[in-house]
């Protein structure tokens, strides 16, 4: 089992080495200066800022700098938000942006699922329409339309919860509510189609033949093949999901690392946007490898040598 | 059995484990005179690198000024007197006692050690050798500004400019905590000295900042009666509408003009005085940053924008008064290059009036299609083109802002309905890229930008002189000279910084813009303005636009 | 000079990693020889490794060891131009039915794909003439030719299959199972069919199946493996009727006879345990578990093949 | 009311689909007595699994309808139950073996649990005495570690092990009728020798009688004691083994034994082959299903749907050629001791 | 030996003695067959009959003719001004009102989802093509070279697609052309993925062994064998894309790189509609409501189009609803029954 778990810890490192490399050069591509926007008249105070970053020295150097302090989990200073160190705004961020996430995910989830089930066994009723069309709908509102319309009518007009910011439990509420959505119709579909295959096998039939009742059949013998599948998804939904989504953050004025994201790489913020970018490929790379640990005890038939 | 136990509290710990840490952030202290208000968060508070204005919005509140500015004027705050040598080239302050939050004295040394550190190219020449500090050939020991003990402060000047005023509006930098921080200076509240008339307790990024009042301020009892302050960080506009309606933020600092239109009773206008014109790329060169070299550009692009009459075509198309009604109410057209609040001679009259302009040189606010056209001809004939089709295409630089894209689409039309020019292609690029494009030169038309400093006309005007700002903002002596050099508009100015006495100065700065719009080197349209919006039960809130700041000197909340 | 055998075989080995230092043992050391004309079947159980030989020797695995000689010629290690030319001489039929036949393509075009690649024919034309006449032959019809598989019942796909196989007139032609997987009247059909082919085209067949009584009837000689391994090998009349390798003997009994009276009165004891994994294998007879006369010797050193009669041989220490 | 254990008679069975409705099973008659082995034999698509599947209702009931028919066991017709009401025959009075073993258990599931779980449903029994009983069970199939194999998961077993497994969970409610449907097809020879001996001790044992599906007449000469020949959904000749494997009436069943070649005797110049395909059962043929491929095909074969005469007691047979009026004499082909079946001589 | 005939059974059923006359020719006895079915025009006849296809491909072809003809009708042009008639409410004049600087939105709109419609279809086709292909080379190759691609495509996924599409938009310019190649580029690792697992899939079936001993080359194989049996649902993965491309150009011109100006796509439309949606809210309903109409139809025929491949699906379904409908009738009349017996 250890020498399973070192090996997969080492191609982990190898893959956030790559990326960490891959990103470094590819952002160096983008035009433009990170400091011209602070003051557009002066170059000279560009060149200063550019010095006091060590960016005038040649690529190579700052590459094998950048990599020294990538091995003391170090991301350096922001380059538009002086004085503020990557690791900082990382750990003052992440657990908000993760909390949304996965409060979403620990609504969205179950019910996606409990939907997926019913209307799998309910197949063909209305009930299974109706989950079917509301996927579809819930798919095709772009979010940002879902996002304002919602913090409208249930924060301004009903006052149900708080419109805006993360102070309170209350305050997470709509947000989750929203991201939780396309979850829903995302598990409610893979759901219903998993079943509808497990229904299909011949080890039902013996069951049935086993003189045992409908409803444990469904639990115990279709229910239980069905979601195994379900967890390889969850690996690369959960990283997803920690990244945070932008426009619902935008919205709802979250702190949360998904407007870092895109500020971080419009405005050539180096340092910012190679630390979020290793911070995710860590999270995708872990996520993955604790879900192939958990199909692994879980389903028998992966044997994990 | 046991072994998937384990699985999912593996599994469960992990997912816990992030949502207890987020449950700490802390919670409102809900204080009597509170009031909330919505803004952007500034990127920094690192004082040296402070660069755009909402940092500086932001220092208004934490930090002590020599001298302090309050709805258009400037009154003394730490500066008890200040004296004038004959030659008015030595200015001595004597400094009022004060102390920063944690007991330290404010010494006249912090004002000399933040003069030094921000200084800039244009700041630089008016100090004794203070160009020659910035390009290294002395010592800061020797720039004319320098603390002769612990309460005076005394600046030399280079030279005696009319522009100078003595009230300085800086803030003291203790260089010994600048040294101690290093880069950190700035990042988190604990990183900032405080001796202003708020304390920042809290500053939860991307989301909200926290003031309390500082007692140890210097007139703390005289002004700002809130006791406590809170920013709230939000760049979405429904999202601030949301606060505003469901009474979450008693101010919005900015709002968009629709929101204005949704809560007309609650939004207030203000003029800023950043200029917004087209500037033409007549050098015919542009700067390669990857070689360090100058290319030539399309020349026959060039010969085109040369043509003062093409230039004006341009401007006079243009109905300014209905584009910006449409566009940006919140703005103020404009055809001149000195401000309507500009001073004029005497305390009372605006600059505007005493030196009205005469309309054969300037285009009307309302635009005047028939002159446009009779330009453009004049313009063809000169150039020798048969007819507008002929015109090579010539490249609108822009960048993704909704305002400016809107603009230029808007001009791109209306060139086309009005004069029939085809030619002008919209060229998008992300800001970073559309900025070192302008800085290089590589652009045709841009839409530009400009702080046209309404309190000294001069200074404005002085950016195109040859050499100035906006001509050579390469420095780097490109072959091409400056973008714009014309000897008698040079010797206007440089005559109006000496001249003492303000109408024969206005009068100099008169010439000088008259020769300038003549030429249509820079075509203003509008000055960029704003709303924002105050709750019924706030009063005495003044803001300039985010430019200076949040004056809330005076602000009391009756809730 | 004639060659004695249209194709020999000597020493095949093929193995497949499985990772982790595990080789699976499919083909170990195979031997056997098939004279121009003639059917050798070959029987064994599921996972003895009958199937990778009939694949190896189309190349459709690298062989790991042992040499194939085709009418003379070494083709282990042939590839590219020369081992296209080879598929023109030899040729499979596969066992499924259902996934042998390529679903979006017409009856017609899958017969007529081996001519189209080998460039066999002048035109068009000539080659959907070939084409029909190829579907006669082998019992359909004309215009199934425009039909897609999934309207034909298994019978007629497994004609179309051999049609296939036939199109680029091979000489030698390896029957996977050909007829595991039809019914038993469909079958008889095919088996016939096979025969039939076999005169007029003077086809050499090796008849892979794990049905004995049908290998009995198609085919000259019988090959028994058993693990990877040619326990038996002999005339088709000699084996049946004499078996000497005990897992022959096992295996013969366990067949059971359309015959009720027979059936109920014979006292036939199973042979016991289960197959041993070809994984990592190790020397000494594979059949030692379950032999009733294993030894020690059986347990350590490895069978080699002894001749107990005319062209029968057996590898086996008992004999 | 009648002696046998399970009578079914006149069933009629067909499946619903959107197109229309294809008749599996066209009025099938047979019973069964205590204690007996009754081999159900045809090909592919002849309705024999149906039938079996039928009896114990283990079709979905839209797609399959009962259209006529009745299945009598113990004096209750099984056809006119309702789902709840048929499960407590389900495992108890009848249970059921499957072809593939590898997909007939529940791969996430440990056997031990899956065997107890049939348990529980008919007796409430404690968990101890459960697994003894489940313990007994896997010994009696000839399973060699027994506590070992109660905690493993299905795909760690061979094909051999996991059939006994199958055949263990049928018989551990001691039911009194075991439906094997195919149960060896999927098996090498040597293997499928033990498990059919395995499933003669049970029978003797446990006093069960065995219906037993298979298109392997060797297989069935083994186990069968009577036996009934399907094809195109209709029983055509049924009787005791040595009925029908020795005097075989139905051109269909002389096709059959005669297309199998055998590994006794010597080997016959040419197969017997019957040409031709099994009909489409989405619209049947009107009169006899065999009628396109046999060669003795009369008008009224075409016409009428033959009725079953019984030749000799217990062995019946569909075909016209053994009605009186029938002119032509025909010498069946094969059968050891089958004589001819004379004509009437036309006048 | 003793007569076999036996009787069994009543004459009476008035058969005659022609009827046991042989038949004349057995040929004539042909069981019915059923009529053959070409795979793909099956797949339409399924496609057709079913009303959620046929709605969604009507609402689609409405949606892109409109997108052709409304921009050449229109009196409008898409981009004139007109200041004088800026922020009109809708009105016969200008059926979707005119924006702030008075831009008629009704030309604009179409005009819009003419370009977002182009984006969407080959902005998604492109990356399907290109993933395609290189996940057929490292399905059907295998080993080191498979290693290799899927290592780079795990590496390229890690990194988010903004940095590639801002790098190639800015390297070749604003265009639509650029913002295609440039969603080629960063999308193609999706596809990829899920071709090479296809591939394999179909690698050991018998008919491609059939294939490669007839000699034919690996390319062959996969174009003329492999292909065709993928497309089919692969082709269900497109319709699914489409819109990931749409919200992609929106999400690009959010920050400048998206279609040069003065043209104009649906997904910028609709975020500048956005800021106004408190007061002209028409400004935003409109564009938004045709990229919701766009994503509806494509998902409905997405669904369709799998079902017409696949029917086993569809059919269940109705079996199903049968099954509880049959159960329903039973559990009443048995009710029934206890009721009428008391």
């Amino acid at each position: 089992m250890t020498k399973y778990i070192l090996k997969r810890l080492l191609i982990s490192i190898l893959t956030i080495w790559a990326v960490a490399t891959v990103c470094f050069f590819l952002l160096r591509l983008l035009p433009g200066n990170p400091f011209i926007l602070q003051n557009p008249l002066d170059m000279k105070n560009a060149e200063k800022m550019m010095a006091f970053y060590g960016l005038d020295k040649p690529l190579w150097e700052q590459y094998v700098s950048y990599l020294q302090s990538l091995l003391r989990l170090d991301f350096g200073y922001s380059l538009t938000h002086v004085g503020r160190s990557v690791n900082d705004v990382i750990v003052q961020y992440f657990p908000i942006t993760a909390q949304l996430g996965i409060q979403a995910l620990l609504l969205g989830m179950p019910i996606g699922m409990a939907l997926g089930i019913v209307s799998a066994v309910r197949r063909g009723g209305a009930f299974d329409y109706g989950c079917q069309i509301g996927s579809v709908v819930s798919t095709s509102i772009p979010s940002f339309v879902l996002a304002a319309v919602m913090q409208l009518v249930f924060g301004v007009y009903l006052k149900w919860f708080p419109v805006s910011q993360w102070l309170s439990f209350r305050h997470t509420i709509l947000p989750t509510i929203i991201l939780s959505l396309g979850i829903i119709a995302g598990h409610c579909r893979s759901m219903r189609t998993l079943m509808l295959e497990v229904g299909r096998q011949d080890y039902l039939k013996t069951a049935k033949s086993k003189g045992i009742s409908n409803v444990r059949i469904v639990v115990f013998h279709q229910i239980r093949n069905a979601i195994l599948p379900m967890i390889t998804g969850l690996g690369m939904e959960i990283a997803s999901l920690l990244m945070g989504s932008y426009i619902i953050e935008k919205v709802f004025s979250i702190p949360g690392l998904g407007a870092y994201f895109v500020t971080s790489i419009t405005g050539l913020d180096y340092t910012m946007t190679m630390g979020l970018v290793v911070f995710q490929a860590a999270i995708v790379v872990f996520a993955n490898f604790v879900v192939d640990l958990l199909y692994g005890l879980i389903d028998p038939r992966v044997r994990i040598v | 059995m046991k072994k998937r136990i384990v699985a999912i509290l593996l599994a469960l710990a992990m997912l816990l484990s992030t949502v207890a840490l987020a449950e700490t952030a802390a919670y409102p202290v809900e204080g009597e005179g509170s009031l909330t208000f919505v803004a952007t968060e500034p990127n920094t508070l690192n004082m040296v690198q402070a660069s755009s204005n909402l940092d500086s919005a932001v220092f208004y509140l934490t930090s002590a000024m020599l001298y302090r500015p309050y709805n258009g004027n400037v009154y003394p705050e730490l500066a008890a007197k200040c004296d004038v040598s004959e030659d008015k080239l030595t200015y001595t302050y004597t400094l009022k006692d004060a102390v920063y939050s944690d007991g330290t004295p404010i010494v006249a040394a912090d004002f000399a050690y933040y003069m030094i550190a921000t200084m800039d190219g244009t700041s630089a020449a008016y100090y004794k050798n203070g160009t020659k500090y910035m390009n290294g050939e002395c010592t800061a020991a020797d720039v004319g500004i320098y603390a002769k003990d612990e309460k005076t402060l005394v600046v030399e000047l280079e030279m005696l400019t009319a522009d100078f005023s003595p009230e300085l509006e800086i803030y003291p930098l203790q260089q010994a905590f600048v040294e101690a921080k290093g880069e950190q200076l700035g990042g988190t509240p604990a990183d900032l000295m405080y001796s202003g008339p708020y304390v920042l307790t809290e500053w939860v990024y991307g989301s909200y900042m926290t003031f309390k009042k500082n007692p140890s301020y210097v007139d703390a009892a005289a002004s700002f009666p809130l006791a406590e302050l809170r920013l709230i960080h939000s760049v979405d506009e429904s999202g601030r509408y949301s606060m505003f309606t469901s009474g979450e933020a008693d101010v919005l600092t900015f709002i968009s003009e629709e929101t204005q239109q949704m809560i007309p009773n609650q939004a207030k206008q203000y003029v800023s005085d950043a200029m917004q014109g087209l500037e033409f790329n007549t050098t015919g060169m542009m700067f390669d940053a990857a070689q360090g070299t100058f290319l030539p550009r399309d020349a026959e692009v060039t010969k085109v924008l040369s043509n003062e009459n093409f230039r004006k075509a341009l401007s006079y198309a243009i109905n300014r008064e209905l584009l910006v009604m449409v566009i940006n109410p919140s703005g103020l057209p404009v055809n001149r290059l000195v401000t309507p609040m500009a001073e004029g001679n005497t305390d009372g009259s605006r600059f505007v009036e005493d030196y009205p302009l005469t309309a054969d040189y300037a285009a009307p606010i309302t635009g005047d299609a028939e002159a446009a056209k009779a330009y453009l001809a004049k313009a063809l004939e000169e150039l020798g083109y048969a007819s507008v089709k002929d015109l090579p295409t010539i490249k609108y630089l822009c960048f993704e802002n909704g305002a400016f894209r809107l603009m230029a689409e808007t001009l791109q039309s209306e060139w086309k309905s009005i004069l029939g020019l085809e030619c002008i292609e919209i060229e998008m690029k992300p800001v970073q890229d559309a900025v070192m494009s302008m800085v290089f030169l590589n652009y045709d038309i841009y839409f530009q930008s400009v702080s046209s400093s309404s309190a000294t006309p001069r200074s404005f005007l002085e950016q195109w002189k040859t050499g100035g700002a906006i001509s050579d903002a390469m420095q780097s002596g490109a072959p091409f000279g400056s973008v714009y050099s014309n000897a008698e508009f040079d010797a206007l100015v440089e005559q109006a910084m000496f001249e003492f006495d303000t109408a024969k100065r206005q009068a100099l700065i008169a010439q000088a813009e008259q020769i300038m719009i003549e030429e249509h080197i820079f075509v203003p349209i509008l000055l960029q303005g704003g709303y924002y919006a105050v709750q019924d039960y706030v009063q005495g809130f003044v803001s300039v636009g985010n430019q200076e700041g949040y004056m809330f000197n005076h602000t009391t909340v009756t809730k | 000079m004639q060659q004695e055998y249209l194709l020999e075989v000597e020493g095949l080995k093929k193995y497949f990693p499985l990772g982790k230092g595990r080789t699976l043992h499919a083909v170990d050391d195979v031997s056997f020889a098939i004279r121009p004309g003639e059917t050798l079947g070959l029987v064994g159980e599921s996972g003895c490794g009958k199937t990778t030989v009939g694949r190896t020797l189309l190349k459709l695995y690298k062989p790991d060891g042992g040499r194939i000689i085709y009418r003379g010629e070494d083709i282990t290690k042939v590839s590219g131009r020369r081992q296209r030319e080879l598929c023109t001489h030899m040729q499979m039929i596969y066992q499924d039915p259902y996934a042998s036949l390529n679903p979006f393509m017409t009856i017609g075009e899958i017969v007529s794909e081996g001519l189209e690649i080998n460039k066999i024919g002048a035109n068009r034309m000539e080659r959907t003439a070939m084409t029909y006449e190829l579907l006669e032959r082998v019992g359909l019809s004309r215009e199934h030719a425009n039909r897609f598989p999934h309207e034909f019942s298994g019978g007629q796909r497994q004609r179309a299959g051999i049609a296939r196989a036939l199109a680029v007139n091979p000489e030698f032609v390896v029957c996977d199972e050909a007829i595991s997987a039809l019914d038993v009247s469909v079958q008889a059909q095919i088996i016939n069919m096979l025969m039939d082919l076999r005169e007029l085209m003077n086809l050499t067949y090796l008849f892979i199946a794990h049905d004995l009584s049908v290998v009995r009837y198609i085919s000259q000689r019988v090959a028994v493996m058993y693990l990877g391994k040619i326990v038996e090998i002999g005339k088709a009349s000699e084996v049946y009727v004499h078996p000497a390798h005990p897992y022959t003997q096992g295996l013969l009994g366990a067949v059971p006879v359309a015959d009720p009276d027979f059936e109920k009165s014979k006292t036939y004891q199973a042979m016991v345990g289960e197959v041993t994994s070809p994984i990592n294998c190790k020397p000494g007879c594979r059949f030692a578990n379950r032999c009733p006369y294993a030894t020690e010797e059986c347990r350590t050193v490895t069978p080699d093949m002894k001749a107990v009669g005319a062209d029968h041989f057996v590898a086996c220490h008992r004999l | 009311m009648s002696e046998h254990l399970l009578e079914v008679k006149n069933l009629h069975v067909s499946f619903r689909n959107v197109v229309g409705e294809v008749k599996a099973v066209r009025g099938v008659d047979f019973y069964l007595d205590r204690g007996e082995t009754l081999g159900l034999v045809g090909e592919s698509g002849c309705g024999k699994s149906v039938t079996v599947q039928t009896v114990m209702r283990l079709n979905p009931e839209p797609p399959a309808v009962i259209k006529q028919g009745s299945i009598v066991y113990d004096g209750v017709d099984l056809a006119k139950l309702d789902d709840k009401g048929m499960r407590k025959y389900r495992g108890k009075e009848f249970s059921m073996i499957f072809q593939d073993a590898m997909t007939s258990l529940n791969p996430t599931t440990r056997i031990g649990k899956q065997m107890k779980e049939m348990l529980r449903a008919h007796r409430d029994i404690s968990d101890a005495e459960a697994k003894k009983i489940i313990l007994r069970m896997l010994t009696m199939v000839g399973l060699p570690n027994p506590e070992t194999i109660y905690s493993r998961f299905p795909h760690t077993l061979s094909g051999g092990q996991r059939q006994r497994v199958m055949i263990a969970m049928a018989m551990s409610c001691e039911p009194s009728i075991l439906i094997a449907d195919e149960p060896t097809t999927a098996l090498d020879v040597t293997i499928q020798a033990q498990i059919l001996e395995v499933m003669n001790k049970l029978k003797k044992e446990m006093n069960t009688s065995i219906i037993f599906i298979t298109h392997n007449m060797g297989v069935v000469a083994r186990m069968a004691d009577r036996l009934a020949v399907m094809y195109a959904g209709q029983i055509i000749e049924s009787g005791t083994a040595q009925d029908v494997f020795y005097r075989p009436k139905h051109p269909y069943t002389w096709g059959l034994l005669g297309s199998m070649p055998s590994l006794k005797g010597d080997v016959p110049e040419r197969l017997m082959s019957i040409p031709g395909t099994p009909p489409d059962l989405f619209d049947p043929p009107r009169g006899c299903g065999f009628a396109s491929r046999c060669e003795h095909c009369m008008n009224v074969c075409v016409n009428r749907v033959p009725p079953e005469t019984e030749v000799a007691p217990g062995h019946r047979v569909r075909c016209w050629l053994l009605d009186p009026r029938c002119k032509t004499a025909v010498k069946p082909p094969i059968g050891r001791d089958s004589e001819l079946i004379p004509g009437k001589e036309d006048a | 030996m003793e007569e076999i005939k036996l009787t069994g059974h009543p004459f009476d059923d008035g058969l005659t003695d022609d009827d046991f006359a042989p038949v004349p020719d057995r040929s004539a006895i042909v069981d019915s067959i059923r009529p053959s079915m070409r795979y793909w025009p099956e797949v339409g006849r399924r496609l057709m009959k079913n009303k959620v296809a046929v709605f969604s491909i009507l609402l689609l072809t409405v949606i892109v003719l409109m997108a052709i003809l409304v921009p050449i009708l229109s009196p409008y042009e898409y981009d004139a001004t007109s200041l004088m008639s800026a922020r009109k409410p809708p009105s016969w004049e200008h059926p979707f009102g005119t924006d702030k600087v008075g831009r008629d939105m009704f030309t604009r709109v179409f005009m819009g989802t003419r370009t977002s419609l182009i984006i969407g279809v080959v902005g998604a086709f492109l990356p399907f093509v290109l993933g395609m292909v290189i996940g057929a080379v490292s399905g059907w190759f295998g080993g080191k070279v498979d290693m290799i691609i899927m290592r780079v495509v795990d590496i390229m996924l890690c990194i988010p697609s903004m940095i590639y599409m801002i790098l190639i938009l800015v390297v070749l310019g604003g265009s639509p052309t650029s913002l295609i190649i440039a969603l080629a580029l960063s999308g193609w690792m999706g596809s990829a993925r899920s071709f090479r697992g296809r591939i394999l899939q179909f690698r050991n079936r018998e008919f491609v062994l059939a294939a490669t001993t007839l000699g034919a080359r690996p390319g062959r194989i996969i174009v003329r064998h492999i292909l065709p049996n993928i497309l089919g649902n692969m082709a269900v993965g497109l319709c699914s894309a489409i819109p990931g491309a749409i919200f992609a150009e929106a999400g690009m011109s959010y920050i400048g790189l998206g279609i040069s100006p003065p043209m104009t796509s649906l997904g910028q439309l609709s975020s500048d509609g956005m800021q106004v949606f408190l007061t002209q809210f028409y400004l935003f309903f409109f564009p938004s409501l045709i990229i919701c109409l766009i994503v509806f139809a494509l998902f409905l025929f997405g669904n369709a189009l799998r079902d017409a491949l696949d029917p086993k699906l569809r059919d269940e379904d109705y079996l199903a609803r049968m099954y509880r409908k049959t159960r329903r009738l039973t559990i009443r009349n048995t009710k029934k029954e206890a009721a009428a017996n008391e």
